[in-house]
């Protein structure tokens, strides 16, 4: 096997910003294997990792913003970024949809983050060479 | 091969067993062969008894004993943490099984995450 | 009512590095009391501590973790409320 | 010293709900110590425990949903809930003038909760008899 | 009498030790005495030559060489920690005081606190 | 290039209970990465592992973390890419 046989990676992050190292790791991690010519077929948010997808976290300003550099690595790539709905909808994170059904006053998902079910991870694990999951640390 | 979902917290202090129990049942539903492993203090999950009304959660009991029924192929529990949290056989819940946590365990999956 | 110098309170299971850092900490006039994860201290053979240790009894109920007759006392959160009037400091772990 | 001496509190939750306990634990004391003639002086939010002011937060029906729980609870009692704003803001919990100043597309801050900086916290200890913390477990 | 900030995490993998110094330094700053402790795995905030750049964090060397400016009145470390991490003197911060976290040691503050 | 059959993703300190649970599970054909806090593994005593152990430099340098010479094998965010596409199984701890 080469290092130059392109594969293709579902990443799982269940670290959040600003608590945990996760989103970093992970995003230096999809950088380099897309260099390197590897397909990142998703990124899928599960548990506290699903903060990821604030449109609202505003840290000081020499501080990256790790859902917006997230957000923006995703656009450029075209990578499907998914926020677990169990996840989401106990931590506060909704989109547009959900805030209509539980009548909430406001949505805050930062786009292209969507929301959907475990098996969009189930999917990623089926299709994709590698999963990679990036965990909360200590 | 088969995935194994590894669950090495207690329950009720976090939610990370939980959703390590909504991915096995998940991949279970879409009929991926999947198994649980309780292991450090992960094993307190199979304790009998469990009353968590006071503190306002479900109880665990319940959700581990449908894990047959969605199709979840087996509880495993490593039996030395069993024993370092005092769980003799007549405590533990149901259709466990123990094994030895080791390395030749884990070649028997092709696949091994935790939930965070 | 004695007076507790210390009220160690410790939410932590044996297995995460506060516990056994809390235990060698409190001195004899201490109290530990265990809540949350930390009532899974009364099921391992744990280091003993030096201080008295409580349990708080809807964490142990929780758990299905049931008292030894006399190893332990429990607690409920009046009780506990009680217990940190009584302490002149309280350490959360 | 007996039990019955007024005593007062300022309570520190620095464990998230859906995520540790310590919302319940610090609910269930806070109401003990009300019930046993005690004040609560203030409950302050700080590190992931901020996230316990989200207005947003959408368990399922048959789980308790602490940020409403511990509003109602907050009202109730006319206890001050006061999230510490650099928490808060790195973990998108914000209120209107948040928003406003930041320009963030909507805020999620669930009243009574407010924010305000670590002095907060620096004041309750001052002022209170005994400061408890809530920390999450493992 | 003084309060005792307790840091035992280790630097950038959580926020927890960051927060406990705002906690610090919000103390020092309405001119109430407070020290902090490095134990356990909190000891690594005290090695020198930490270069984060790269994982895209500021080095919390910068803020613990403030810390005496801003009124903090003692940076304690375990001893038996550090060694354990193979902290020798050459390599710890400057104005660092190794101390034995035992009972003795918190019973000269009438608080202690941990950030998480 | 060797076959590696388990690359270990450790990201917790050695304090942590999965840090020796690990180490105690990788087998000799297996590669253990060290990543985040799992790089001060590096500074401890910890019990040696079976498998090879690798550490990401990145993390090292923020730690102030220096190789002994020769005792590990570093490697940035490339490489560590290149082990997860040569591994046959991942497992992140």
């Amino acid at each position: 096997m080469q290092d130059s046989t392109p594969f293709s990676f579902t990443l799982v992050i269940t670290g959040a910003p600003y608590s945990s190292q996760a989103p970093q790791s992970a995003l230096s991690f999809a950088a380099a294997a897309i260099k390197a010519g590897h397909r990142v077929d998703r990124v899928f948010l599960y548990g506290d990792g699903v903060q990821l997808a604030s449109a609202l976290a505003s840290p000081p300003s020499d501080e990256p913003q790790w859902p917006r550099e997230w957000s923006t690595f995703l656009e450029e790539h075209g990578i499907p970024g998914v926020a677990c709905i169990a996840s989401a909808l106990r931590r506060g994170l909704v989109d547009e949809g959900e805030q209509k059904r539980y009548e909430l006053p406001a949505s805050n998902l930062r786009a292209p983050f969507t929301i959907a079910g475990l098996g969009e991870w189930v999917e990623g694990r089926m299709s994709s060479s590698r999963t990679v999951y990036f965990h909360g640390s200590d | 091969m088969s995935t194994l979902i590894v669950i090495d917290q207690p329950p009720y202090g976090s939610w990370a067993g939980r959703e390590a129990l909504d991915m096995a049942f998940s991949l279970a539903a879409f009929d991926q062969p999947v198994s649980l492993l309780f292991c450090g203090a992960g094993v307190n999950w199979l304790r009998k008894g469990q009353e968590p009304g006071t503190i306002r959660q479900k109880s665990v009991e319940k959700n581990l004993a449908a894990a047959p029924i969605f199709g979840v192929e087996a509880l495993l529990a490593d039996g030395d943490d069993c024993k370092r949290y005092g769980l003799e056989a007549e405590q533990l819940l149901d259709g466990v099984t123990l094994v030895q946590a080791d390395s030749q365990l884990f070649t028997n999956y092709s696949h091994t995450a935790f939930a965070g | 009512m004695t007076e507790i110098q210390t009220l160690h309170i410790l939410n932590k299971s044996p297995e995460h590095p506060r516990f056994a850092r809390c235990l060698s900490i409190a001195g004899p006039a201490d109290t530990i009391l265990l809540i949350e994860n930390g009532v899974l201290g009364l099921s391992t053979a744990s280091a003993s501590a030096s201080g008295k240790v409580l349990a708080l009894e809807p964490d142990m109920a929780a758990r299905g973790i049931v008292s030894q007759s006399g190893t332990v006392e429990t607690v409920d959160y009046d009780a506990m409320v009680a217990l940190t009037a009584r302490a002149q400091q309280v350490i959360s772990w």
